[in-house]
């Protein structure tokens, strides 16, 4: 796909649920105002309603009964995906995902599944205010039997690009439960192709889950040895990139960044490798400090490797709500400058 | 057909027992144990295939061989049985916490159920679901009120859009009409014409908490404010339910719509062991007036009731020795 | 009496306004400014001051003074005007995402409003809220969808308990009816007669979907299914809703009850900005017939149309310069 | 208070709230079930209804619907106290905590304040099954603007004991939205008494919130200097406490044992004292591993003390559901022996 509809996290986002509906009659879509002409309040499920009208489903407002109901048709064979209209609503099927959905595998004991995927889009700098740009995926990355995941906007080998790719990933295999979490800010990003990536060496350690959840290793190439291992997901990866790249040419420390796009389950091999070397993490996460993904990881990292992790950080929001006034909202968020003053302060 | 498998000499055989499909043969004559008995005589049968089993438990339950805990449906019998003697093979049940008359009247094992609530390695999910989370075949349950209501109604969902005529039962209780997924359900249901029987057992009361504490207005009306038809029933009687039922799932599958049925019954039990807080007086009326076993058992000759009951005692008490046999 | 502020020369005075303690006088008059005003032009002037500050907010969007997201009530100010000129000065107010008029309505500052728009300290919520999270003396809103129902009802509880005779006013929309905590709170505010009138403000849409793709059965029955009393009216008319609206208050205040009022109005404006998927020719046929702006203003002689346009547009645009000039 | 009433958690916590409801008027109950003769599914709230008709409220199966209406009232002066029957439905009521109570005071900024308590069972061992045995606090933990307390089975100087003491102290402060995390098996655990803790020298190190919500630290009198530092709460305190008496005695290893009774915010100071004189670290919960508390408090840990903390760990459930059956539950929840394991690997 050459086109320029491919060229962003939305529209590979898009088109990977397209391909999806394409290529797996099992998949039925269902979301608040996800049908055209509409396609859903950050679009993208654009078009989807038009090419498949039997299968993109508009609901009431009912985010806990939708997604029991993709349950009930994942239990039955399908491969539903639910849109929540913003991640901030996520609070509203906590008892579907956790009791119920992520639950039923185990319980039934290993009878049965319900391979549903629930995307939805975290995140603030928008100015929505305090229920409409939180970052909750720390809600969903302790839950035993759910999957989450989250794109890296890279370009791939796939005409859909990487983060549709993993969407589609998700849906197709109809596997397991799994929280797809995207992000506002992160929609409108462009996919990095190889011609952006030319500064840098990009690994993928995706471990067992490697060709369909990838777990990428960034470093700047011809760098010298990395002082600290940075890890981050979704849109702070973005972020992290920039901060990676200003830190090495405004301050002369060099970093490694690594990117999961499967946060749950966890594993933590490819980064414990890293920071092996670096002896330093810093985790860099959009959501509020306390229980985050970064507290996961430098539990485990502080685990595995004892006095051999020489400092460990966490970039995060402040733990207060997401205010609506833009200055006051990019007090509480994380930046590129809250990456660059960590990092300087660990080495 | 191989009605209730409990009847068919099915326990203990190893076998897997296989769902009621359709009930009794038009004719209401079906072949029980290489018998040929009339529908009476079947629907006694199974009533008093879970009054039995759910006796037992309970009378075993000090002794300590089942943990945790566990909601008998005694007065409750006559909905399972008459609701479920309607459905196909296909046909998927979802019911809740107070699910083994549910689960015997669809087939379900009861040596199975027996060593699921014993914890044991053979019962329905291994010991792991315990006495409220049972999946078997097309029989699911679950411990969180309300919670499965959107399940069912996604799995009827499935079932229209899979087009092949299969339809939903779904068994809840009127203290989970405190539960707000149920109306999202509901109107979802209605909104999409899925094929679902809702089957809503009015026993009046939750854990301790009278209805009339916990329900406002009508029960009635909250199907009907959805558009979804409502047919209402105050009854333990199994040939009053049975037949109600049969209608409705009928127009179910044959309309693919939503229909739900409202059975004013009552529980005769205790709602899991030990907390009853009605007075002794009021249950001693309700088992008087409203026990399905002896409504119905007064309708069969006294020689065909001490029969059976031998047979049924008998066979569960196989069922309880060979899952107390089991392993772990 | 001291009506809404914005007449009453408050604007700008740096004073906090207060709410509107009653609406009108009896006799239908009202001081306004010094001036003794009639019952219609008084309603006129308070709806337009919602439309003046709405209009202005869309028109100054683009500019980027303004950040995130807004509702606004185009077409739905008879509402919020009908309703909250019957509140008394203890009386609770709580409100959605589309809460604008609600708020001006209420008697808030149009200057903190625009203020709180704008991310300024000076805001209702000194920017930490925006457009849909409003607090000032008992007005609340929030940008969950029925999340803040059982809120409302919680708040009709502590009322009742306090026997201060207070009263909580709840808007909603009809696509929040998809929400399951409406129900628990319906139910639970019918069990315990909850003083709560709640307002469904039902334009027939939400966001993008028509209610008749996500509402089944019938809206008012949903009420009444609970036992809560429903008026249903048809209207954009402010003279048709406050009277409507001003009995079901006094019964509420003086009968410790709850009651509902469904309100069928029309959505003039887009969704949030930009997000109107309705044929343009549906959207302006509504204008032509569902405009409380020009229903009411049929009544009014032009000259003194002309005089209170001139007024509120004034009143508003140095509302809006006051605001823009706040700090941050 | 000496009586037997007065002996166990559970009548602590009873005599914790009838206090509550006796000095403090805007005390307002609500909860399932909660009437006498019945008195609530673990029996916290007998008595109170037969006592204070008025205020205390048997509610419809409306989790998400009664904790709003507690956050109404609390917005209006009152305190209200929320009994949710098994802590496995909290799952219900993430909307209203997250995206309502706990944020009211930042939202509407500072204006106003929800100080709802809401109390709930958590924890299996009773052989009910993957719906009604959970331990999920974690799932709050992260929550911002939301305490969260456990208690610990201690007699105290009150006549009511700690646990209720703890319990009367958030009700009546009416201070801020508050979650009190009970256990099923603790309430049935005797006060431990001075003549029970002869053999412990028991410290407070509340911090700011020393009276309210103290934090205590456990050594065996007499012991050598400890070699790890323990830290948990709830019912896993007691497991702790077993094992590190047994430890101790069996394979001469010392320990320190924290126990706070506020978990969030958590004020890991006292924490970090003890890991200082020990370097290892182990912490001990009774929910699943993945972003519980362990993971805070090794994460903290690990920024504070960085190559310092020469050995980390946590003891916690599997990655799964609850067992209903008792030898499968004993192995999916931790226990004495996996405390004793760990902390010999430890050394
Ligand atoms: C969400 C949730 N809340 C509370 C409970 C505890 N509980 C189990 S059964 C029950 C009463 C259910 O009453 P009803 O629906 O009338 O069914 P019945 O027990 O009468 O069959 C309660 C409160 C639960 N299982 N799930
Ligand atoms: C829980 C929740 N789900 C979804 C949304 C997104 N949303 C905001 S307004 C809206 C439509 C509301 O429709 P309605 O209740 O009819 O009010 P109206 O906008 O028509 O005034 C939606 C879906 C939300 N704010 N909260
Ligand atoms: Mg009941
Ligand atoms: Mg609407």
């Amino acid at each position: 796909m050459t086109d320029k509809s491919s060229s962003t996290v939305l529209s590979s986002l898009n088109l990977g649920l397209r391909q999806s509906l394409q290529d797996d009659p099992k998949v039925i879509l269902l979301g608040e105002d996800i049908l055209d002409p509409y396609g859903g309040s950050f679009k993208v499920t654009r078009g989807l309603s038009s090419q498949f009208p039997e299968r993109v489903m508009t609901t009431p407002i009912s985010e806990a009964g939708i997604t029991g109901i993709a349950g009930g048709l994942a239990l039955r064979g399908f491969h539903p995906v639910v849109e929540i209209m913003f991640g901030d609503f996520t609070t509203l099927i906590v008892d579907q995902v956790v009791n119920h959905l992520a639950k039923f595998t185990a319980m039934y004991h290993e009878q049965t599944s319900a391979p549903v995927v629930i995307r939805t889009p975290m995140g603030g700098r928008r100015g929505y205010g305090p229920t409409h740009s939180q970052t909750l995926e720390k809600l969903f990355l302790g839950v035993p039997g759910l999957r989450v995941l989250a794109p890296f906007h890279l370009q791939g080998e796939d005409k859909i690009g990487s983060p549709g790719k993993l969407l589609y990933n998700a849906v197709t295999q109809g596997e397991s439960p799994t929280l797809f979490v995207e992000n506002k800010m992160k929609y409108l990003l462009k996919l990095l192709s190889e011609s952006d990536l030319t500064e840098y060496r990009v690994t993928n350690h995706g471990g067992s889950a490697k060709s369909d959840f990838p777990f990428y290793e960034l470093r700047l190439k011809g760098a010298p040895a990395a002082g600290v291992t940075l890890a981050a997901y979704g849109y702070m990866a973005k972020l992290a990139m920039d901060a990676m790249h200003q830190i090495a040419y405004q301050h002369e420390i060099f970093c490694e960044l690594l990117v999961p796009t499967q946060l749950a389950p966890f594993e933590i091999d490819p980064l414990l490798a890293s920071v092996r070397r670096t002896s330093r993490l810093l985790t860099i996460e959009e959501g509020t400090l306390s229980l985050g993904w970064g507290a996961e990881v430098l539990a485990r990292t502080s685990e595995a490797l004892g006095a051999d992790l020489k400092a460990a950080r966490r970039v995060a929001a402040k733990e207060t709500v997401v205010p609506a006034a833009p200055n006051l909202e990019a007090e509480v968020l994380p930046g590129v400058g809250d990456i660059i003053q960590h990092v300087k302060e660990m080495v | 057909p191989s009605p209730m498998n409990l009847s068919s000499e099915a326990v203990g055989s190893g076998s897997m027992p296989s769902p009621n499909p359709g009930g009794p043969s038009p004719g209401g004559f079906s072949w029980i144990g290489g018998r040929l008995m009339d529908k009476n005589t079947h629907l006694y049968q199974q009533m008093l295939t879970i009054r039995s089993f759910e006796s037992l438990l309970l009378e075993k339950f000090s002794t300590g061989i089942f943990t945790g805990t566990t909601h008998t449906s005694l007065g409750q019998e006559a909905n399972a049985v008459g609701v479920l003697s309607h459905i196909h093979e296909n046909d998927v049940v979802v019911s809740n916490h107070r699910c083994h008359g549910h689960f015997l009247a669809y087939g379900g094992d009861p040596r199975a159920l027996f060593a699921e609530l014993m914890g044991k390695p053979e019962g329905v999910c291994g010991g792991v679901g315990g006495s409220q989370h049972l999946h078997w075949r097309n029989f699911y349950s679950s411990g969180v009120q309300g919670g499965t209501v959107p399940m069912a109604a996604g799995m009827a969902l499935a079932e229209k859009k899979k087009g092949d005529q299969a339809v939903v039962i779904d068994f809840m209780g009127d203290g989970t009409l405190g539960e707000g997924i149920v109306y999202e359900s509901l109107n979802m249901i209605a909104l999409w014409d899925l094929p679902i029987l809702i089957v809503l057992e009015n026993n009046h009361i939750a854990q301790t908490t009278p209805a009339d504490i916990a329900i406002a207005g009508s029960i009635t009306q909250r199907f009907e404010a959805f558009g979804i038809p409502v047919t209402h029933i105050d009854s333990s009687d199994v040939l009053e339910i049975s037949p109600l039922a049969g209608d409705l799932i009928h127009c179910v599958r044959g309309e693919s719509m939503p229909q739900a049925l409202v059975i004013d019954t009552a529980r005769l039990g205790t709602h899991s062991k030990g907390d009853d807080t009605r007075p002794q007086e009021t249950v001693e009326n309700l088992w008087q007036e409203r026990d399905p076993i002896t409504i119905h058992g007064a309708r069969l000759p006294e020689i065909i009731l001490n029969n059976i009951r031998t047979d049924i005692e008998r066979r569960i008490k196989v069922a309880f020795n060979e899952a107390l046999q089991g392993g772990a």
